[in-house]
């Protein structure tokens, strides 16, 4: 039976928004035992629908019209009391960031307990015995601990299981997961993915799942729906929609996804531009009260980059591979082994290494000066080593043109841009250079798919044109698989396995690489 | 235990800080005009050259300033601070002796801001821009602005003067020596007004910083967790939102320790409490360098062990803390 | 602040005749407690040890001397109980009272007064060094007599009228052992005086009680003084009207407060019992400033200030315009003889300044001067106040240079560093005492409240001189007119108000201000109306 | 300009700039208004307000025009809070930006430092300074500027420390650029909002501090500050309390004004710190 039901549903955005609504007659439904998948890229309304199922519209976006039915029973009706009987207890909810969604003050049996106390007004004992049921059933390691432990002394993963275990205490008719595996290492989200999957399997529980990952979706939903600005684009089951899209924008979604079908083998040229030899950095990090033991975040790693080709290192969080671009491009000191460049060691001139190696950042927003224009941005560096200002604002405009921005924009300020634009502006900021060796460190896990597929070919693109040698740091092995001509899987600070992309994809030689392998979701079909 | 070697720890942490604001204070001392004797011979009116010398010999004064500092150093080293001019006695113990009543005004003060600001604060935030959120904060700006030494002198215009409710200063009724209970009574009638005066602007800060926090507080995910759970507004107020915003304003307490003190200086003075800080003022003007790097020195140790404690608190409220991360 | 009552002496008991009060007829009243204003904190309360009436107003309760002054201001027999002086000065025999014993249950003996007399009136009590400073010994014969020994002759009058205030007894046991200046005793006095001490609560209060076994019969009537110490004057104020305080002592409190208790049925506000407390405002000058080494000058700047309305402005009832060092209270020595005078007169002033060839320049100002004001007593801070608006009147900008007590007396008595300074000038009854200092060259640098100014005049000196060492009171009273004349025509300093300190008194206090320093005497005749 | 809209929209900023106004008019017209020098004789003391048609607020102890008084005073007040404060600043930022931006035993000893200043009560220190230095206008100011720089160091050092291992600073040294430019070119700009916003706490501080010191006594007699008429009318305070009462609002005016003026920055500069508004 349909367990959720929302009916040509419409909510405001407050005046002044980019758009009048957030959501527009939109329809949706879950059954039981139905896992029902919102797919769509940042703004397009998935989260919006989420929190108002939930009713928990932020402040000033309000239901300007349609319905939503829970087991028939119209939510909207609802007194705002009788709304929050319903809530957790009826719906519950699964949100995306694991790191923040839990009380850092209150440990993990009091927050689930809670559920019970509140809800059934269950004394301490009981609901702290059921907390500690239901942590078993999520399959977490050493439960007992867990429900003394604080949210911080949990991993992601953990804190992701406790916050399914929150929300299927008290066995909710529907279950909205919000990007619940975003946040996650792939084989962290293989886990949670199954273990959702199972839950709602025994539970018969109706999910709502919201995401932007195809591959997710290909994962789990037994029907999809694909939403753009507001709007439900698409609707139909899972096979329908992935092997037949029939709206364009589904499509083009589909085909942004990187597959794994890794690109053919290119000729290398002879000459290794980067070489890492045995490189060794610990951090000795301490807290106001003790010392905590030291982290190797990199082991005696070693790796080589040939001229113009892209070497990509791939690695969980904690893998020590952002660290080692910091060591690459000299922004952190090692403590053993050197960082070779064009047959020289880096050198500790920042402003001779400036022209050596060159970087371009993760998060698009942070790595932008808000208050000082983006042409100043991209010419400081050339000015810095005596190219006279006017050239080098003249190369600037040259560059933004080249990475596909208009040349007029280096006059505008940051926030005038998109992430994927500011991407590229930081991309022409690192190319001011004219360096021997790139390295990009996770440059599109922060944006939408379709946004990433078009940086990626840029970087292809420029790579071709200039002979860039690029060293691609991601935890993406999809992402790596775009333009790689060799893989380094790094684990814990030690490369686990390096080679041609083509070999490591279909021969990996260690477990872990195999099990990141395994983990990619929707491997199945868009490996096909 | 741990707790005791943490305090150790903290305490020799804090001593070179210590000694350079103890030899910064003597040797700016060095330079002010006039020394102990000079305001010794204007409170005894006169005496001849001879007499001065002599006092000076009494006080230690005839030495060179470096041999003076190494002295005082030195004696600190054993933990002695020396001898008070004015008071013809042990530093430690004249400052022993008004080390209460201070203690008692910022105690006092300190809680009363913190508490009434605390409430205030989450009223505010539950009812922020409506009415009681304006009325909150303007009453916090007034409080902000009004000088503590000024509100105090209308306070005794008002309430001792004319309505005759509240001791005009002092720290306890002598005419009468009560016992007991009567004699706390009588003290806390008299700490009545210096602690408004004192803790005024604190509360008109605590208040803001509260307030600022719940507001930031509410707008994080785990509220939002806890609202998605069904629970009440109450409780994911009382639950999960309060304690996390009490953390900015206990680490407000540390860093304002001094000023309170220094507050107090200007307090005692307009209420004649017998405190630390009075005797500060009477030292400088004294120049009874003892007495002043005695209070500087108590004062110090009281500044660090409240950020000690504060640090402690902070712990038990917030658990990422010991793990250190 | 150190407050007015600092630094007044009294070596000869002031003539002026006390009223005696209808408090008299009364009988007295057993029992009751007198709080006292006490407001400035003393280091020490011994009055052997340290001569101020700060801790008169406390230590003169619990210790006594060996005599004190009486209602008519003549000497009276206290722990001595009769004296006879050779004829030559320099040998005086006090015969002392018997049977009196300390407050630890010690007899009282001539080796008291003999260890007092060498180990602290000659060596550490200040006016005592230069008062006992040809005393070579005290004979002590038996525990009844002491006999002082001295090197050069010490006029009777003069020792008789000294010891009041510089013969106060400390006990030899309590003293002997260890450094004087540390003895705990010093504040907690041992005595043999009416009242004993129980308590010092710093900052707070001190307390004292009757003493059971006072050799005065049935004496004292009160049973506790209790000094709370209150340091600021407008709390003073409120705690005389809420019957807190009962007597505020040496102008303690705020004019304004003073003139509105006098007002009060309740109070009187009255400079009796204060006769030999005078005091006069000063206007020091800097003859190292060249501007104001012209005696032009200095007249030009007396000229400018309207005295009689600063004093019926801001001083009221309790002071009256100066004529001259000698103040008009001290009869023996106030010159009959008109003295030169500066009356109100900003033409004259400008006429002078010109003359002096200061002209006025940009803005009208003719030069600039910095005044130093001694930061003890309210009406210190509004004369130079006053100073500083009415000399802008005559083209003078004044700049005044406000310093704690440490810094004004460091300043100005020892760097020399001002133009103007202004503070008081206590007349202990005889020029000689010190009136003169203030004129006479060659005081050594840095002694306070003596001619530190830079001028010096040898007619001035040896008039002085001459007078110190005159006998025949006649002569000497022609002397000091001479020095008064001097004095206002060279003008080196000014002193153009003249004041008594003011006692408040709750009015059921009983048999008060019954003696010319009656706040510093013991009150055993003391006694509370209910 | 965003931020300029952002100010005018806030009412706050709105009445404490109107406030200021007010009192910068009163300041700078004060020598207009009142002519003759506010510390000279006008009359007869301690008249009431209304008293007397000439003094419409009375006079003083000393016989001066408490209106005068607080028309000039209104000029030392906001000289004294303006100089102090940017004294204060200046010292501040310099401390706190060095001690942020290069951290490890530069850090260290700056906030020693720091402590040292922090932990010796403000006011305890500012009554030594003034002791030994005098109290003209001068030196009470630098000396105020000199106790208030502590928290703003505090400040800019935090911010420093979070800006510095920001991504457009790394970015910046990747391009060899120098530390001078870092600083000031790249983390300043950014850390500067909140200090601003700080700011304006300082100067109500130090104006608060000036009238304290002045009603002990110890600031400079010769200026018309209204702490002066606060500590004088202390000595009339049961009679003639209008002489403490008058000053002492007007003080509280002008630290309203200047937090309310802060407050609008603060909304205007750093919404997030605005309380979620």
């Amino acid at each position: 039976m349909t367990r959720l039901l929302v009916d040509r549903l419409t909510v405001r955005l407050p005046r002044g928004a980019d758009r009048s609504n957030a959501i527009e007659n939109v329809s949706l439904s879950v059954a039981s035992g139905e896992i029902l998948c919102v797919v769509g890229e940042s703004g397009s309304g998935k989260s919006v629908t989420a929190s108002a199922v939930m009713g928990l519209l932020a402040p000033g976006l309000a239901i300007a019209g349609g319905g939503m039915a829970l087991s028939g029973e119209d939510l909207c009706a609802l007194s705002p009391e009788a709304w929050r009987g319903v809530r957790g207890r009826r719906i519950a909810m699964v949100f995306q960031e694991p790191m923040t969604a839990l009380n850092p003050l209150m440990n993990v049996g009091a927050q689930i307990g809670e559920m019970w106390r509140v809800h059934l007004g269950l004394d301490a004992a009981e609901s702290r015995s059921r907390a500690l049921a239901a942590l078993r059933e999520v399959n977490l390691p050493d439960p007992e601990g867990a429900l003394r432990a604080f949210p911080h002394e949990l991993s992601g993963g953990q804190r992701q299981r406790v916050m399914i275990a929150m929300a299927l205490a008290l066995e909710p008719e529907v279950l909205i997961c919000d990007e619940p595996t975003t946040a996650l290492d792939v084989t962290t989200q293989a886990q949670v993915l199954a273990l959702i999957k199972d839950l709602q399997k025994r539970h018969g529980t109706a999910v709502l799942f919201i995401t932007h990952d195809f591959g997710v979706v290909a994962e789990i939903a037994d029907r999809v729906a694909v939403m753009r600005l507001g709007h439900v684009v698409e609707e139909g089951t899972a096979r329908e929609v992935l092997t037949n899209p029939q709206h364009d924008y589904t499509r083009a979604l589909l085909a942004a996804v990187p597959g794994l079908r890794a690109p053919e083998p290119r000729e290398l040229s002879p000459d290794t531009v980067l070489e890492v030899r045995g490189l060794t950095k610990t951090y000795a990090s301490r807290g106001l009260f003790r010392r905590r033991k030291p982290v190797r975040a990199l082991d005696g790693v070693s790796m080589t980059l040939q001229r113009g080709s892209t070497l990509a290192v791939v690695g969980e969080s904690g893998s020590g591979k952002s660290t080692l671009a910091r060591c690459v491009v000299g922004l952190l000191g090692t403590d053993g082994g050197q960082v070779v460049i064009g047959g020289a060691p880096l050198p500790t001139n920042r402003r001779d290494a400036a022209q050596l190696v060159q970087m371009v950042f993760q998060d698009p927003y942070a790595s932008l000066n808000p208050r000082r224009r983006v042409g100043a941005q991209v010419a400081q560096g050339p000015i810095a080593i005596g190219v006279p200002a006017a050239a080098a604002m003249a190369e600037a405009r040259r560059l933004f043109t080249m990475v596909g921005l208009d040349a007029e924009a280096v006059d505008r300020f940051p926030h005038e841009f998109s992430g994927g634009q500011r991407q590229r502006i930081g991309i022409a900021r690192a190319l001011a250079m004219k360096p021997e060796v790139l390295v990009a460190d996770e440059p599109v896990s922060a944006l939408d798919v379709s946004v990433q597929a078009q940086v990626l070919a840029l970087l292809r693109d420029l790579q071709d044109r200039l002979g860039l040698s690029i060293l691609f740091i991601t935890h993406d092995l999809r992402v790596a698989a775009q333009l790689c001509d060799v893989v380094a899987v790094m684990r814990n600070g030690v490369v686990e396995e390096a080679g041609p992309i083509q070999s490591v994809f279909a021969a990996p030689r260690s477990d872990y690489t195999r099990s990141l392998i395994e983990a990619i979701p929707g491997r199945a079909l868009f490996s096909a | 235990m741990r707790v005791l070697r943490l305090a150790l720890w903290r305490l020799a942490a804090s001593l070179p800080t210590l000694l350079l604001i103890l030899a910064g204070m003597f040797l700016l001392l060095q330079l002010a005009p006039g020394d102990t004797v000079d305001a010794l011979m204007a409170q005894m009116g006169g005496g001849d050259a001879a007499l001065a010398e002599d006092l000076r010999r009494f006080y230690g004064l005839d030495v060179g300033i470096a041999a003076q500092l190494w002295n005082y150093l030195m004696r600190l080293a054993t933990l002695d601070l020396g001898f008070s001019a004015i008071y013809g006695k042990p530093v430690a113990t004249v400052i022993l002796e008004r080390l209460p009543p201070t203690i008692l005004l910022m105690a006092a003060s300190l809680s009363f801001a913190f508490f009434f600001g605390l409430v205030l604060g989450v009223i505010a935030a539950r009812r922020v821009n409506k009415w009681p959120d304006t009325l909150i904060s303007t009453l916090g700006l007034i409080f902000y602005a009004t000088p503590s030494f000024w509100f105090g002198l209308m306070a005794i215009v008002l309430f001792s003067v004319y309505l005759q409710w509240l001791p005009a200063g002092g720290f306890g009724d002598i005419t009468q020596s009560y016992t007991g209970i009567a004699a706390v009574l009588d003290i806390a009638q008299h700490l009545v007004l210096p602690t408004f005066t004192l803790g005024l602007i604190f509360l008109a800060i605590y208040l803001r910083i509260m307030r600022a926090s719940m507001l930031e507080v509410l707008s994080l995910d785990f509220v939002r967790t806890a609202r998605a759970k069904g629970l009440s507004e109450t409780r994911v107020v009382t639950k999960h939102v309060l304690r996390n915003a009490m953390l900015p304003m206990v680490t407000l307490i540390g860093l304002q320790a001094g000023t309170m003190l220094g507050g107090s200086v200007v307090v005692e003075s307009v209420f004649a409490l017998p405190g630390l800080g009075r005797l500060a003022y009477e030292s400088v003007v004294q120049r009874d360098l003892n007495t002043l790097l005695g209070i500087v020195f108590v004062s110090a140790l009281l500044v660090i062990t409240i950020n000690f404690l504060v640090d402690i608190l902070y712990a038990r409220l917030d658990p990422r803390i010991v793990s250190g991360s | 602040m150190t407050g007015p009552n600092r630094r007044e002496m009294l070596l000869l008991g002031a003539a002026a005749m006390i009223p005696t009060s209808l408090a008299a007829q009364e009988t007295p009243r057993r029992g009751g407690v007198l709080t006292v204003h006490f407001s400035t904190e003393q280091r020490i309360l011994n009055p052997s040890l340290q001569a101020s009436t700060g801790v008169y107003i406390v230590g003169g309760k619990m210790q006594e001397a060996l005599v004190d002054l009486d209602a008519q201001g003549n000497p009276v027999g206290v722990l001595a109980e009769s004296w006879e002086s050779a004829p030559d000065g320099l040998t005086h025999v006090f015969r002392l009272r018997r049977g009196v014993t300390w407050h630890d249950g010690k007899p009282f003996t001539s080796a008291d007064v003999a260890f007092s007399a060498m180990e602290m009136w000659k060596k550490i009590l200040n006016y005592g060094t230069t008062m006992q400073q040809f005393l070579t010994e005290v004979q002590t014969p038996d525990p009844h007599t002491a006999i002082f020994k001295y090197e050069r002759p010490m006029p009777q009058g003069l020792l008789l009228r000294g010891l009041p205030d510089l013969g106060y007894v400390s006990p030899k046991h309590i003293f002997e052992t260890g450094d004087i200046r540390q003895n705990p005793a010093n504040n907690a006095p041992i005595g043999t005086g009416p009242f004993k001490f129980v308590q010092y609560e710093r900052g707070q209060h001190i307390i004292a009680e009757r003493n059971p076994n006072y050799w005065r019969e049935n004496m004292p009537y009160l049973d506790r003084i209790i000094w709370r110490v209150v340091g600021d004057r407008a709390a003073a104020a409120a705690q005389m009207e809420s019957g807190q305080l009962l007597f505020s002592p040496y102008s303690a409190l705020s004019i304004a407060d003073m003139q509105r208790l006098g007002r009060d049925p309740r109070f009187e506000a009255t400079t009796r019992g204060n006769e030999g407390n005078v005091r006069t405002n000063t206007l020091e000058f800097n003859f190292r400033n060249p501007i104001l080494a012209d005696v032009r000058v200095r007249k030009a700047i007396a000229h400018s200030l309207n005295v009689p309305f600063f004093i019926e402005n801001f001083l009221g009832p309790f002071a009256k315009p100066g004529t001259g060092p000698i103040p008009s209270v001290s009869t023996d020595y106030y010159p009959t003889s008109p003295m030169p005078q500066y009356g109100y007169d900003v033409a004259a002033a400008n006429r002078l300044l010109d003359e002096a060839g200061h002209r006025r320049g940009a803005g009208g100002v003719r030069f600039n001067l910095r005044l130093n004001p001694a930061p003890w007593g309210e009406d210190i801070a509004l004369w130079s106040t006053f100073i500083q608006q009415s000399l802008q009147q005559v083209g003078i900008r004044v700049e005044i240079v406000r310093l704690d007590a440490a810094g004004f007396l460091r300043t100005v008595y020892n760097d020399w560093n001002f133009d103007l300074a202004t503070g008081w000038h206590q007349y202990r009854s005889d020029p000689a005492v010190s009136t003169t200092v203030w004129y006479r060259s060659g005081s050594p640098r840095g002694a306070p409240w003596t001619n530190q100014w830079g001028w010096t005049d040898p007619t001035i000196d040896t008039i002085i001189d001459n007078a110190a060492t005159e006998v025949d009171p006649v002569k000497r009273k022609a002397l000091y007119a001479d020095f008064v004349q001097r004095a206002q025509t060279e003008l080196p300093l000014w002193m153009p108000i003249e004041q008594i300190f003011v006692s408040v008194f709750n009015r059921r206090i009983r048999n008060a201000g019954n003696n010319p320093r009656w706040a510093s005497s013991s009150w055993h005749d003391t006694w509370l109306a209910s | 300009m965003r931020v300029l809209k952002a100010y005018a929209r806030s009412p706050a900023a709105l009445i404490g700039s109107a406030i200021l106004l007010a009192l910068l008019v009163m300041g700078l017209g004060a020598s207009w208004f009142y002519p003759n020098d506010p510390l000279g004789l006008a009359g007869r003391p301690l008249q009431w307000p209304g008293a007397n048609p000439r003094f419409p607020l009375g006079t003083d102890p000393s016989g001066r025009d408490i209106a005068a008084q607080l028309f000039h005073g209104a000029r030392i007040s906001l000289l004294i809070g303006f100089v102090a404060t940017s004294i204060a600043v200046v010292i501040g930022i310099a401390i706190g930006a060095v001690a942020g931006f290069y951290g490890g035993a530069i850090d260290t000893a700056l906030m020693r430092l720091t402590e040292a200043f922090q932990t010796v009560p403000n006011f305890l220190l500012l009554l030594v300074l003034v002791a030994v230095f005098g109290s003209t206008l001068q030196t009470v100011t630098i000396a105020i500027g000199v106790v208030s720089w502590p928290p703003v160091a505090r400040l800019t050092r935090a911010e420093f420390l979070s800006l510095r291992t920001r991504e457009f600073v790394q970015a910046c040294r990747i391009q060899g650029l120098g530390d001078v430019h870092l600083i000031l070119r790249e983390v300043l700009p950014n850390a500067l909002p909140p200090v601003i916003v700080y700011a304006s706490v300082v100067m109500a501080v130090a104006i608060l501090l000036e009238s304290a010191l002045a009603f002990l006594q110890l600031s400079d007699p010769n200026v018309p500050s209204w702490g002066n008429l606060i500590g004088l009318g202390r000595s009339v305070l049961r009679t003639e309390w209008y002489v403490s009462a008058i000053p002492g609002f007007a003080i509280l005016l002008t630290i309203l004004g200047v937090s309310l003026v802060g407050q609008g920055l603060n909304d205007a500069l750093n919404p997030r710190l605005a309380g979620g508004r």
